[in-house]
């Protein structure tokens, strides 16, 4: 059978590495960063999620097939939360139409001029 | 190929390579499934978040940051004795294997352990469970109650696969007690290996989604 | 059984025409290109049926010339219509300035109408021809679908938003309207009509029906009863005159729009977003108003001029 | 028609498979027929309740499926006559309006999660994936039998559901409704559905694994029979899908027992997040229902034409391109619900970059026939008709994907109608010309021909009259999901209704002559319609193992030469 053996040593690196990095967005959210605070700490969760697929599960020593699996499970993953959020974050975009109380009776309607898109 | 190896083979495959190539395969494949289920959660998180920030980041701030951290630690643990695990299968050490699983299982149980008491009795009494006894009413408390939803409901959903988890590898130690897994035949500890990795993974990013999101400043 | 047969359904409104103009163009590409297949199919299935036992078929890979003309014909068509469609959707989804507005509530099984001069109708809508109408909508329970099938619109009714449709009446008479979202048990029967009348008989309707005033004074007496005008007026919460439309600091550093849904959302849930400079101390009205009432809330919020005192005028 | 009479069988024993040779210009190997009585194979390798409910055999599967997605089939389908039924008077001639609500969700649940979905992957993909790529069995033979378990507990569910107390979200289950206003069996109509999710999904897992690692030598990606390529599309979709509308279901349920939840207007939550979740799997679930369909079409068509298909790396790679595209338009359906409508734009242009490949297979199709050697045996009938309606089908899809026009037909019986042409005329008809087309195989008997052809006409004729009014119904502006509709749609409803009982009758033959053929059936030889592709190449109905040897293969698909 075709697995690789990887040297225990390197397991334990990766799980060193790993509570450095738990230990490091843990303390980073003591830190005023604004709106950086939650990329900050995405990108360690990123990283540290890298770490366990490259190495505790093989991703270094698997096939192109069992990559394109990942991809392409993130990719749908994208494909849903950001056509999602065309419609969440597109919804405001709407002009609040005005004309309340300037209701007039009869006249012919003026162009949708104020209705352009901001 | 050996007696062994070949009661290790399915009718069905030509060659162990064939079958453990098709077995790591499909599980990734679940993997990917499993991927969309939590997925689905994942979004609806972020829109909920970037509509209601200041509700979710109040929410936030009620979680424990050290009791969240400490088992962020201890999954990692598990993850790391499950890797430990799979390459004593693959080695054919059967008392490594052994010992390992237990760890797995020990630090798995020790997850859910701390999640049930020190945190979900917590919140529950302190009367931010949506549905059961959610009695905030500071600012932003509607907002909050979603949070606690989706607190709840991913930690949830998270807590019953290591569950099933634990279950499998439970399964797994005592087959490797009697000796059945070795070199040609742990394609059942790999694949519970991918699976225990992944629930890390998830747990991974919900630690800083639910716990750190707003900083603790 | 043949009552009121027709083929082509009534065309009322002025938004009815172009979509017509698109439904029937779509009508002629589909029936093109059923016609083309049916008519391939036919004659090849005939030309070249099977007479011998051993009759060979001529074997041909393939045409890479033919997939890609199959391929950019059907493209181009739907890129042609995609751009039509989209055109005469960005037109029907914006309301002219000075369109009438009237407000509807979406509930298990009714509609319930609201004109702003405060004439209230349940299942029926009566307007004038030829004028504009905006109707803000929103529901009380379930999702409905407010639909006019004489002038092409629809728009789902949503609980917790302010959802929008507008449309002019180029006909008088009466229409269907029915709620084309299913809503539950009686959905099939909550529908109503839509009356489409002149402006003088709508005048005189419309004076004929007035109960309580207009919706603004009725939103003026209810600000009243739910005492809003010890806080809002005395300083102790920030002044409503003239916010709608206008944005809004919060204590966030954010700012919103005063809209509909701002000042709905401020009445049932105060805390979710304060005014800069003010304490969260409104307590909710939630449970206490009714969506309608909201929304007579919202119509006197809306008459205050900037300059108008805060109290109420009366 | 009618050939066979009952009697010209049991005199002279021979001939009707000689006959039929004849008639149809097939050859039929006697001996091989004289064969099929003694020979073991896969239905009468093991006898007894237990060697079918603990089988791992993919082909004992597919007839497990086999039968209990008839099971569904009957039931929703008794639902649908009696849908039609009530619809012939503008007041509804039979229920009260709760009733009829609990009748059409009934129909919806069970024929789209419990029917269509399951039927031509789990039956035809489950009895022909390792036939046609040469492999024993499927990659996770075990999994696949948990797969048929856990479709029926999801089954059972659904209908303790169905039978106490009803359940009447319709299948869409859209909230707040199914949430919070309805009295009935939400919760377990949802987690029947989540359950045969898991199904579904095992399913699609376990062919992937098989078409990816399981070829026989010499089978490569580009000699495999477009069915598998449909497949291995419909797949992806099942694997990538499914997951989402099961977390949904499970929201739902969470929802409905603790009062508050995600999709919750008094918390701030939005039910238009619940549409978009939800649609993102219930639109590539459409393509999971005809995806497979298109594979069927594909062999029959080059069979009777006796031809390589017409572009064979354009169709298969059309069914992936559905596959994915799938997935980017689910907006669509919610046009007038109260989406952003830039969103709106977006969805609307990625709906229609799906017509396109559909439009290519249809091309291609037709494209096939050209200078072919056509005989019109009843699997091809159901070819041409499946052509036929899905193109009226498609096509209508355009009318859905363009935002003004469907403002005005949205939610009308116009969407009725398009997704009836699409997954009754589209979906339903591959699945019945795959029955014909396999059926031999499966059963290793003939059915009587002439019988299916008119089966085939009745349905095709049935079929258009029951589900063309309903284009104009829903153009006049009828709602979907009424019990009560004004008095001037009366006209069309009563012609629908007319159509439905002629299909209906369509649909009672074929069962009929399909249970007397397994009986009476003339013995069909391994090859009855000399078709191309490893299936044909073992004995009908196949040994358990599948092959003697496991088969190379040194030609392309389609080889009639």
């Amino acid at each position: 059978m075709s697995a690789h053996v990887v040297p225990q040593k390197l397991y334990f690196i990766i799980f060193a590495a790993l509570l450095a990095m738990t230990a490091l967005t843990t303390g980073m959210a003591y830190v005023d960063l604004g709106k950086w605070n939650t990329v900050v700490a995405l990108v360690i969760a990123c990283c540290k999620a890298t770490l366990v697929v490259l190495f505790f599960m093989h991703w270094k020593w698997s096939t192109h097939l069992v990559r394109v699996v990942i991809v392409s499970a993130l990719l749908w993953l994208a494909i849903l939360i950001s056509l999602t959020c065309t419609d969440f974050f597109s919804r405001h975009w709407t002009p609040v139409p005005q004309g309340w109380g300037e209701t007039s009776l009869g006249n012919p309607p003026a162009p949708p001029a104020n209705a352009l898109p901001r | 190929m050996s007696d062994h190896a070949a009661s290790a083979l399915a009718h069905q495959f030509e060659d162990l390579d064939q079958q453990h190539e098709a077995a790591s395969f499909g599980m990734w494949i679940f993997l990917a499934t499993e991927v969309m289920f939590f997925g689905g959660l994942f979004a609806g998180y972020t829109i909920y978040r970037n509509l209601y920030q200041p509700g979710f980041a109040a929410g936030s701030h009620m979680l424990n940051v050290t009791i969240g951290a400490i088992n962020t630690a201890v999954l990692i643990g598990s993850s790391l004795t499950m890797a430990l695990a799979v390459r004593a299968a693959q080695t054919g050490k059967r008392n490594a294997l052994v010992t390992f699983l237990i760890l797995t299982i020990l630090l798995g149980l020790a997850f859910i352990l701390i999640k049930l008491t020190l945190e979900w009795r917590h919140d529950y009494v302190e009367g931010l469970a949506p549905g059961l006894n959610f009695t905030f009413a500071g600012a932003h408390a509607k907002s909050v109650e979603l949070f606690f939803f989706f607190y709840f409901t991913m930690t949830g959903v998270h807590a019953a696969h290591m569950v099933v988890g634990v279950g499998i590898l439970s399964y797994l130690l005592v087959q490797a007690w009697r000796g059945k897994y070795g070199p040609d035949r742990f394609n059942m500890v790999e694949g519970t290996g991918l699976y225990w990795h992944f629930v890390d993974i998830v747990w991974i990013f919900l630690f800083p989604l639910l716990y750190l999101i707003g900083g603790r400043y | 059984m043949w009552q009121g047969f027709q083929f082509v359904p009534d065309r009322a409104s002025t938004i009815a025409r172009g979509v017509d103009g698109l439904f029937y163009f779509l009508t002629a590409i589909d029936i093109f290109f059923t016609v083309i297949i049916f008519l391939a199919i036919f004659y090849f299935a005939i030309r070249y049926r099977r007479h011998a036992q051993r009759q060979q078929a001529e074997q041909i890979e393939g045409n890479l010339m033919l997939e890609i003309a199959w391929t950019v014909i059907p493209l181009g068509i739907c890129v042609l219509v995609f751009l039509w469609g989209t055109f005469l959707f960005m037109r029907n989804a914006r309301p002219p300035r000075a369109s009438m507005e009237v407000f509807v509530v979406g509930k298990q099984w009714m509609w319930k109408v609201q004109h702003p001069e405060g004439v209230e109708e349940i299942n029926e809508l009566h307007i004038p021809v030829n004028q504009p109408i905006k109707l803000t909508m929103t529901s009380e329970d379930v999702i409905h679908d407010f639909s006019v099938p004489a002038f092409r619109v629809k728009k789902d009714v949503v609980p917790g938003m302010y959802t929008m449709e507008w449309f002019q009446a180029t006909k008088t008479g009466h229409f269907h309207l029915f709620c084309d979202q299913y809503c539950g048990t009686n959905h099939s029967l909550m529908k109503g009509e839509v009356i489409v009348m002149e402006p003088a008989e709508y005048e005189q309707w419309l004076s004929g029906g007035i109960r309580g005033g207009t919706m603004a004074d009725a939103g003026a007496k209810l600000y009243e009863q739910l005492a809003c005008i010890t806080c809002h007026g005395t300083g102790k919460g920030p002044s409503l005159a003239g916010i709608y439309g206008q944005p809004v600091k919060l204590n966030d550093g954010t700012s919103v729009v005063a809209d509909e849904a701002y000042i709905r959302e401020s009445v049932l849930y105060p805390a979710a977003k304060i005014v800069m400079g003010y304490k969260p101390i409104m307590p909710t009205f939630k449970g206490q108003v009714t969506e309608e009432q909201l929304l007579q809330l919202i119509a006197y919020i809306k008459s205050l001029r900037p300059a108008e005192t805060p109290a109420p005028k009366r | 028609m009618g050939w066979h009479g009952k009697q010209e069988c049991k005199c002279r024993v021979k001939t009707p498979a000689e006959r039929l040779g004849r008639r149809e210009g097939i050859e039929i190997m006697t001996t091989a027929a004289a064969d099929t009585e003694t020979r073991v194979n896969y239905l009468n390798a093991d006898y007894g309740i237990k060697s079918w409910l603990l089988t791992t055999d993919h082909k004992r599967i597919a007839i497990l499926y086999l039968l209990s997605i008839s099971m569904f089939f009957l039931l929703g389908g008794i639902a649908a006559v009696l849908i039609r039924l009530h619809l012939i008077e503008p007041n509804g001639a039979i229920f009260e309006p709760g009733a009829y609500n609990k009748l059409f969700s009934m129909h919806g649940i069970i024929m789209v999660f419990f029917f269509l979905i399951p039927s031509i992957p789990a039956v035809f993909g489950n009895f022909l994936v390792p036939m046609m790529i040469g492999a024993r069995d499927l990659a996770f033979p075990r999994i696949n039998l948990l797969s048929w378990y856990i479709y029926v507990i999801g089954g059972a569910f659904t209908l303790y559901a169905i039978i106490w107390g009803g359940v009447d979200t319709g299948w869409t289950f859209y909230t707040p409704l199914s949430t919070t206003y309805l009295n009935t069996n939400v919760i377990s109509a949802a987690l029947g559905v989540f359950i045969a999710g898991f199904s579904s999904i095992l399913t699609g897992l376990n062919f992937v694994v098989t078409i990816h690692k399981m070829r026989a030598p010499g089978m490569t990606w580009f000699r495999m029979p477009l069915f598998l390529w449909a497949m291995y599309a419909t797949s992806l979709i099942q694997i990538l899908g499914t997951p989402i509308v099961a977390i949904t279901l499970v929201l739902v349920a969470l929802e409905r027992v603790f009062h508050v939840g995600v999709f919750d207007p008094a918390v701030g939550g939005d039910p238009i997040l619940f549409q978009h979740l939800f649609w993102f799997y219930s639109h590539p679930a459409v393509y999971i229902m005809i995806l497979p369909s298109m594979g069927v079409v594909s062999e029959l068509i080059t069979c009777f034409s006796r031809k390589r298909i017409f572009g064979y790396s354009f169709v298969a790679f059309s069914s992936v391109a559905i596959a994915v595209i799938s997935f980017v338009v689910w907006g669509h359906h919610m046009f007038v619900s109260g989406q952003s409508v830039y969103a709106g734009i977006v969805f609307s242009m990625l709906s229609f970059l799906v017509a396109i490949p559909s439009a290519v297979k249809v091309f291609n199709w037709t494209a096939t026939l050209y200078k072919g050697s056509i005989s019109y045996q009843a699997p091809m009938l159901y070819a041409f008709g499946f052509i036929g309606l899905f193109t009226m089908g498609g096509l209508t899809g355009l009318f859905l994907a363009t935002l003004a026009v469907d403002t005005h037909v949205h939610d009308t019986y116009f969407v009725v109608g398009h997704f009836h042409y699409i997954m009754v005329g589209g979906a339903m008809m591959g699945y019945l010309g795959a029955l014909h087309f396999w059926w031999p195989k499966i059963t290793g008997r003939l059915y009587p021909d002439g019988w299916a052809r008119l089966a085939a006409a009745i349905i095709f004729v049935g079929f258009n009259l029951t589900f063309f009014p309903q284009y104009m119904l829903g153009y006049l502006g009828m709602p979907r999901r009424y019990a009560i509709y004004p008095p001037e749609f009366q006209t069309l409803n009563v012609l629908s209704s007319a159509g439905a009982s002629i299909l209906a009758v369509g649909y009672v033959i074929p069962l009929i002559y399909f249970l007397w053929s397994l009986k009476y059936g003339p013995a069909a030889g391994p090859n009855p319609w000399e078709a191309k592709g490893l299936e044909w190449q073992t004995a009908s109905p196949p040994p358990t193992e599948n092959f003697a040897q496991i088969p190379v293969v040194t030609e392309e698909a389609y080889d009639y030469k």
